[in-house]
């Protein structure tokens, strides 16, 4: 079908949607062009100097990148994971269904800026019920305040709010699989583990890379956690690019510099997940 | 719920007396002066109630509940109750509150007529804050010396003080001050258990009582509560912990830079030797102490959880209020200092004791330029501070309200409050030897002053995680601090850097 | 009052879809639209529909500029095979929808609605959920709503394929008596079908499209009895026409060294040479002094058995008139009808047809 | 074999139950808690560990000169501007999806995949970068600090998600309903409105849900993008966030407000189970 009419359907949006980005886009690339800060805050024309600065100055904006790229990668991997599994488990016969299916729902409806906080006492070193917990077995992890469990603390919070959000898209794809091919596979006599990976896993790809491709959009803005868990430390090591991008930003009040790192991100990440897309779907699509 | 159990405390200590003494319709009206009932001055009830304001709206953005928002929200109330105008409050939290501000203002907005922050923006802020107008400068005369200065810039006030901050010591009477305590420290390390004069005395008794239960509530106990969290404050508590090793009276001209030549000198050995002590208390924070919130530390400290705590006196106070498991065993003192301090002209340590304290100070408030409302604005912040709710609020921890009036430096003040008289001596010599003092070090007020301070506490954290020596963070710090000086203008820096080093070095 | 169809073609990627096509159609006929899958039936209705615009070529009907209408002013009316209705309507709501959008008044509507219930057999399930129905009615439900429409030039694509065995037969008999009624005698039907057994018994022209391209237009008796090429006989024989090469000379027809016969008697005017030799499955029967030839497959459909066989290179499917499993690899004798022999060229056109008189 | 499998099943299912559960419980518990019992070391069961106290729930309705946020009116903001925000993101987003997922547009190398792209990758953006143009922009509208402010950049968040998802679902609608209905007689836009449509309901649902959900929990933009006259719930929650952290008033704050999602949550379990969303997601 073709008729002009298509465009009535689909301006609207894009209109809309243009409408209300074009200018912060613009503003943004201009004032990365600017040397904005809270002292000077005018959009003066300062050529590429932020971005040589970026480029040339600044490997706390790499670390920052590369740790995000750690982390979102770990934690959607996880929640896909596990979220699978869990829509696997509850998606046919077990006790309390409906229970389990709306439990598995919830975390992803709370606040993220606000249950992190209720986590931060969750982990709190020597008020915190984890540690209590833990000291049972004379084990007094340092959650927040080691480099290495810190991250740990961060993904923990992550999984947590998110493997909800595969659980729901998981299970739903799950739920809507035709019939046929498990007929076909029950007459084979196919073991369970062979019926997943040969019929369920294939029939899944589709939505599966869907469902992840959007999760690494959510994952690499991660920020919120950040910022109440840890603040990025211990030290730096869990500052994430949006976390960075927010001290000098809004903290530091370097405009111009926070919108140079911010342009450079997002290009970055364009091009990135356009080729994990791509290569998601090589992989999972093979069968 | 401490509210209630405070205004019953006043009330109870008030009523006999305040029948006859504080009778007047004012504190029947609002129960929160009760103690004093309206004291007289130019933004008293009385004066204020004259006003009208029906029909207007004020617009504040002020501190999370409580510490500073619940006062000003209270004021707010009983501002609205006299005047007839309509007062909106909005919280944001402490890291916020720069932003929150910046933003409207950089976009030449006004959309808050009063904006609270700390004292430390006003150079920054001042380009967006209307000077407080003579009238109201005039009646300031119970406004200690340090904390007048502190509000103004160059002479001319922008902040209109409400808040007076400083950063001293806290610690555990009952064991500091307790002969079996005392004798056991002696025999276990032959050194006297006292008041720590020194940070080096403070870590190794903080080592001594770190990870076993000397009050015996079957908890351990441990050494000291710090802000090692490395977030909008961390710098304060470092520099409480640099200034007696790099304050030298003798070389005047700048503690953060050299004045003359704006040469950093955060890397000195001076603030080394402080983050070398500082990685070493590391070894006795409380668990999960290196990742301590302001908040974090109140509640250890104010727990019972530590011997020392160093910061605002919010913690004092909140330690000292009824329902607290330790009032009445907390003492104040000055910073610790140093056996040597370092000497930037010799190139070397000056031997011999040194103090230095840090005037870190807190809450501040102004009124935007572009506000319509500077008549109603000012008048509030005056009623804010007049005299019977300054008497009022200084005495609830929550409020986060501190003395600045010279009569907040006298002891009966606190004792009336149900202080034991011990510790509010204590605690108002504390307050006045600062104010006295001629070695005060100042905070950092000059462009690009979060950058400075966000650059130090990254470096400090890195080191306290261990990541780097303290000499490689504050070099790190140091040239992060040039790249900063380069990109905000030296000659910005040091016109304003000007400013506090006179302070510094008592020439104002 | 004629559709007439000029050179239209549709090339979206690399191959056609439509090729080159003119066809003129007649009121009152019915049209077989007979080719293989993705042989380009669809795209030809939903062009004449209107849903696809050709890239070149025209359509004229009753005159008038066809491309220049929308489809939905066509006035036309499709049946799709997969079973096409409207899920939040109920039976009679579906069938009123096409008249209600053509404001027609609601008494006449409800008569011509009733009329098609009637017809497709529906009574009783006016205001049941389509989801609620077997797909046979749900097919009914698409047929009378296009009934109901009365267009004038009415679609069907392969309307009946995805119904059972029994349901089609059943189907495509009411299929024929509805379509002779008088109402439809001034409409065009076509209908698209991969089945020849369906296209014979519809018994209308038949159009036979291959790969975008119309190869042949004729009367059912005329494409089944004189197929124009190979091609043609392959896609109009079910199963196909069995094709192999063989040589005439010296009075013989010769497969290969073993299989030969004599040519036969309406085979003598040909010229010797190579061919390529057409027989149909049901002209090879079962003989036991005739050649041997391999099972490959066997299989049984309704009463017959299909055998798919061969020898040395040639390969050829029989028609068994019997229910009979067969191993394979297991040697069967079988000869063939020669009289019934067809013969075209190289090029692949028809040469000689046992018609042919 | 198969009994292993069982057992591991309900040991997962039931270990990740009480990993999603606790910090809700221990939210519970905390709420009822004040100062000294916060600081006293972890406690869970009120009157054996600790004397309970409502000063945390009270203080979500106290209004701030006694010490409280009032959250009454952030919550019904926050509901208006998150439903409205919802409802033109689905309405825009669904013509456009269906424009994506039936008709073919090329401008260039531009084609429908990289339109979808393009209103996807909105997401893309970390909030803090669009604050200031997001706050310049509305500041020369005049919409800071207004509820029409807030729908307009919650629109930017939103209406990828359903763009995103009602893709999806027209893309698993046989087109061959739109052609009937074409053929019916009716022009695109009647054959969208009278036959598409009623038949997207499901897929609507699921993308409103979605949109629901991400509206509700941002904070970012509120925060940003708003002073005095419009206050969302969690902006006003983490105005709670003082020097003291106030375990206790958090912890209740948290808990109020996930409670109207946990309906959220139930509708879409009654939809998946009705298998109504199935065909929506996917």
């Amino acid at each position: 079908m073709n008729f002009k009419h298509k465009y009535v359907f689909l301006l609207p949006g894009l209109i809309v949607l243009i409408g209300i980005l074009i200018f912060p886009v613009i503003f943004t690339v201009r004032l990365s062009l600017s040397g904005w800060n809270s002292f000077n805050p005018e959009l003066d024309f300062v050529g590429i100097k932020n971005y040589i600065r970026l480029f040339t100055e600044d490997p706390r904006f790499w670390q920052s990148f590369f740790r995000l790229s750690f982390l979102a990668v770990t934690t959607v991997f996880l929640q896909y994971v596990i979220g699978f599994a869990l829509a696997h488990m509850v998606w046919k016969d077990i006790k309390f269904k409906r229970f389990f299916r709306v439990l598995f729902l919830i975390p992803m409806m709370t606040t993220p800026v606000i249950m992190t906080v209720i986590w931060r006492t969750f982990f709190h070193e020597s008020l915190g019920p984890l540690n209590d917990f833990l000291g049972l077995f004379g084990l007094q992890p340092q959650w927040l305040s080691s480099p290495g469990l810190a991250k740990v603390s961060i993904i923990v919070v992550e999984v947590w709010q998110w493997t909800s959000f595969m659980f729901l898209l998981m299970l739903a794809g799950l739920l809507s699989l035709p019939k046929e091919p498990f007929l076909a596979a029950a007459i084979d006599g196919a073991s369970p583990f062979k019926k997943f990976i040969y019929v369920t896993f294939p029939l899944m790809a589709p939505i599966s890379i869907g469902a992840i491709i959007i999760r690494l959009i959510e994952a690499s803005k991660i920020m919120d956690t950040v910022f109440v868990l840890t603040s990025g430390g211990p030290g730096t090591s869990t500052e994430t690019s949006s976390f960075y991008i927010f001290i000098k930003g809004l903290r530091e009040f370097q405009m111009g510099y926070a919108a140079t790192m911010s342009f450079t991100y997002l290009i970055i990440m364009i091009i990135s997940l356009t080729i994990i897309a791509k290569v998601l779907t090589k992989v999972l699509m093979r069968e | 719920m401490k509210l209630k159990t405070l205004v019953s405390t006043l009330v109870s200590v008030f009523l006999i007396g305040s029948q006859v003494a504080y009778a007047d319709k004012w504190s029947d009206q609002f129960p929160h002066i009760a103690g004093t009932g309206d004291v007289p001055g130019m933004c008293s009830y009385e004066e204020t109630s004259k006003k009208d304001y029906s029909g207007r709206t004020l617009t504040i953005n002020t501190h999370a509940i409580p510490v500073m928002g619940e006062p000003t929200a209270l004021h707010a109330e009983q501002f609205e109750k006299l005047t007839g105008a309509k007062v909106e409050v909005t919280h944001t939290p402490a890291g916020d509150l720069y932003s929150k501000a910046m933003v409207p203002f950089q976009a030449g907005q006004a959309p808050y007529d009063i904006v609270f922050g700390f004292s430390n923006f006003i150079n920054e802020w001042k380009r967006y804050l209307a000077p407080v107008p003579q009238k109201y400068v005039d009646q300031m005369d119970g406004v200690s010396a340090s904390h007048m200065a502190i509000a103004s810039w160059d002479g001319v006030m922008y902040q209109y003080p409400v808040d007076g901050d400083r950063h001293y010591l806290k610690y555990r009477k009952d064991v500091i001050d307790n002969p079996e305590m005392q004798a056991k420290y002696k025999a276990d390390t032959g050194k006297e258990l006292r008041v720590p004069q020194t940070w080096k005395e403070y870590g190794e008794m903080a080592a001594y009582f770190n990870g076993w239960d000397w009050d015996g509530d079957g908890e351990p106990e441990y050494g000291s509560a710090e802000v090692m969290k490395k977030d909008d404050l961390m710098y304060a508590a470092f520099y409480s912990r640099s200034a007696a090793y790099s304050k030298n009276p003798s070389t005047p001209g700048g503690f953060f830079f050299d004045l003359d030549t704006m040469e950093p000198l955060i890397n000195n050995p001076g603030f080394v030797e402080a983050l070398g002590d500082w990685v070493e208390a590391v070894k006795y924070v409380p668990p999960g102490g290196i990742n301590f919130g302001l908040g974090d530390e109140i509640a250890s400290f104010g727990g019972g959880q530590t011997l020392f705590s160093f910061s605002w006196d919010d913690a004092f106070v909140a330690a000292m209020q009824d329902d607290s498991p330790i009032k009445d065993q907390v003492g104040a003192a000055q910073l610790p200092g140093a056996d040597h301090v370092w000497n930037r002209e010799t190139n070397s340590w000056d031997e011999g004791f040194n103090q230095a304290p840090y005037f870190v100070w807190g809450w501040a408030v102004g009124v935007a330029e572009k506000s319509k409302n500077q008549d109603m604005a000012f008048d509030y912040l005056c009623f804010f501070a007049n005299g019977a709710n300054h008497q009022a609020d200084i005495g609830i921890g929550r409020f986060g309200v501190n003395p600045f009036m010279e009569e907040d430096f006298k002891a009966d003040v606190w004792t009336a409050i149900g202080w034991d008289k011990g510790v509010a001596e204590e605690y108002v010599k504390t307050l006045a030897d600062m104010e006295d003092s001629k070695n005060r070090v100042f905070p950092l007020r000059v462009p690009g002053t979060f950058q400075f301070n966000s650059a130090l506490a990254t470096g400090a954290a890195k080191a306290l995680a261990g990541q780097l020596s303290p000499q490689e963070a504050l070099d790190e710090v140091a040239t992060e601090w040039k790249a900063i000086l380069e990109r905000v203008g030296a000659d910005n820096v040091r016109e304003a850097y000007a400013v506090g080093v006179k302070m510094e070095d008592n020439q104002l | 009052m004629s559709l007439q169809l000029g050179n239209i073609s549709l090339k979206p990627t690399e191959q056609y879809h439509l090729n080159d096509v003119t066809l003129n159609f007649e009121p009152g006929k019915m049209y077989t639209i007979l080719g293989r899958t993705l042989s380009g039936k669809t795209t030809l209705l939903k062009t004449i529909a209107g849903l696809q615009s050709p890239d070149s070529g025209s359509i004229h009907f009753m005159g008038k500029d066809f491309l220049s209408i929308p489809v939905w002013e066509r006035n036309v009316a499709m049946v799709y095979q997969q079973f096409i209705n409207y899920p939040h309507l109920n039976v009679r709501e579906n069938i009123e929808f096409p008249l209600k959008q053509r404001k027609m008044e609601p008494s006449l509507i409800d008569k011509e609605v009733s009329d098609a219930i009637k017809k497709v057999g529906l009574e009783g399930f006016e205001v049941r959920k389509i989801q609620e129905l077997s797909g046979g009615q749900q097919q009914r439900v698409a047929l009378a709503r296009s009934l109901a429409k009365k267009a004038k030039i009415l679609l069907l694509d392969e309307p009946l394929v995805n119904l059972d065995y029994k349901l089609r037969e059943g189907l495509r008999e009411e299929f024929k008596k509805l379509f002779k009624g008088e109402e439809a005698s001034q409409s065009i039907l076509i209908y698209a079908s991969t089945d020849p057994l369906e296209a014979m018994q519809l018994n209308g022209d038949i159009i036979v499209i291959d790969e975008g391209k119309i190869l042949q237009v004729g009367s059912a008796k005329d494409v089944f009895e004189n197929p124009a090429n190979a091609k043609v006989a392959e896609i109009t024989n079910d199963p196909a026409m069995n094709l192999n090469n063989g040589t005439i000379q010296d009075n013989k027809l010769i497969f290969n060294n073993e299989i030969q016969f004599d040519l036969p008697s309406n085979l003598q005017s040909i010229q010797p040479g190579d061919y390529q030799i057409g027989i149909r499955a049901t002209d090879i029967h079962l003989d036991e002094n005739g050649f041997g030839f391999d099972v490959d497959i066997s299989e049984i459909s309704g009463s017959e058995t299909f055998l798919h066989l061969h020898s040395q290179n040639i390969k050829c499917v029989a028609t068994i008139e019997e229910v009979k499993s067969y191993e394979v690899n297991q040697v069967v004798k079988i000869n063939f009808d020669t009289s019934k022999i067809y013969l075209f060229k190289e090029s692949g056109e028809l040469l000689h047809s046992p018609f042919k008189s | 074999m198969a009994k292993i499998y069982t057992f591991l099943k309900y040991l997962f299912v039931i270990l990740w139950a009480c990993f999603v559960i606790a910090p809700f419980l221990w939210a519970i518990s905390t709420s009822f808690k004040d100062f000294n019992s916060v600081t006293s070391g972890a406690t869970y069961i009120p009157w054996l560990q600790f004397e309970p106290t409502l000063d945390g729930w009270s203080v979500l309705f106290k209004p701030g000169s006694q010490g409280g946020i009032n959250i009454v009116g952030p919550y019904f903001n926050s509901i208006f501007v998150t439903l409205t925000a919802s409802i033109i993101s689905i309405a825009l987003g669904t013509l456009a999806a269906y424009a994506l997922s039936r008709y073919t547009f090329k401008a260039g190398i531009v084609q429908n995949n990289d339109i979808t792209f393009f209103f996807i990758s909105q997401r893309i953006m970390p909030p803090v970068v669009l604050s200031i143009p997001f706050f310049l922009f509305l500041s020369t509208l005049g919409l800071l600090d207004s509820l029409a402010g807030l729908i307009m950049v919650y629109i930017v968040l939103l209406m990828p998600i359903a763009v995103w998802i009602m893709v999806d679902f027209f893309n698993r609608v046989p087109k061959e309903i739109d052609e009937t209905a074409l053929i019916d007689g009716c022009n695109p836009f009647q054959a969208f409105f009278k036959v598409v449509l009623p038949n997207s309901i499901p897929g609507m649902i699921v993308a409103g849900l979605f949109c629901i959900i991400f509206g509700w929990i941002d904070f970012f933009f509120a925060f940003i993008l708003t002073f005095t006259n419009v206050q969302l719930l969690p902006v006003k929650i983490v105005a709670l966030n003082s020097s003291i952290t106030p375990w206790w008033s958090l912890s209740a704050a948290a808990l109020v407000s996930v409670a109207p999602l946990i309906i959220v949550a139930f509708v879409v379990e009654r939809y998946l189970s009705k298998g109504n969303l199935s065909g929506a997601l996917k």
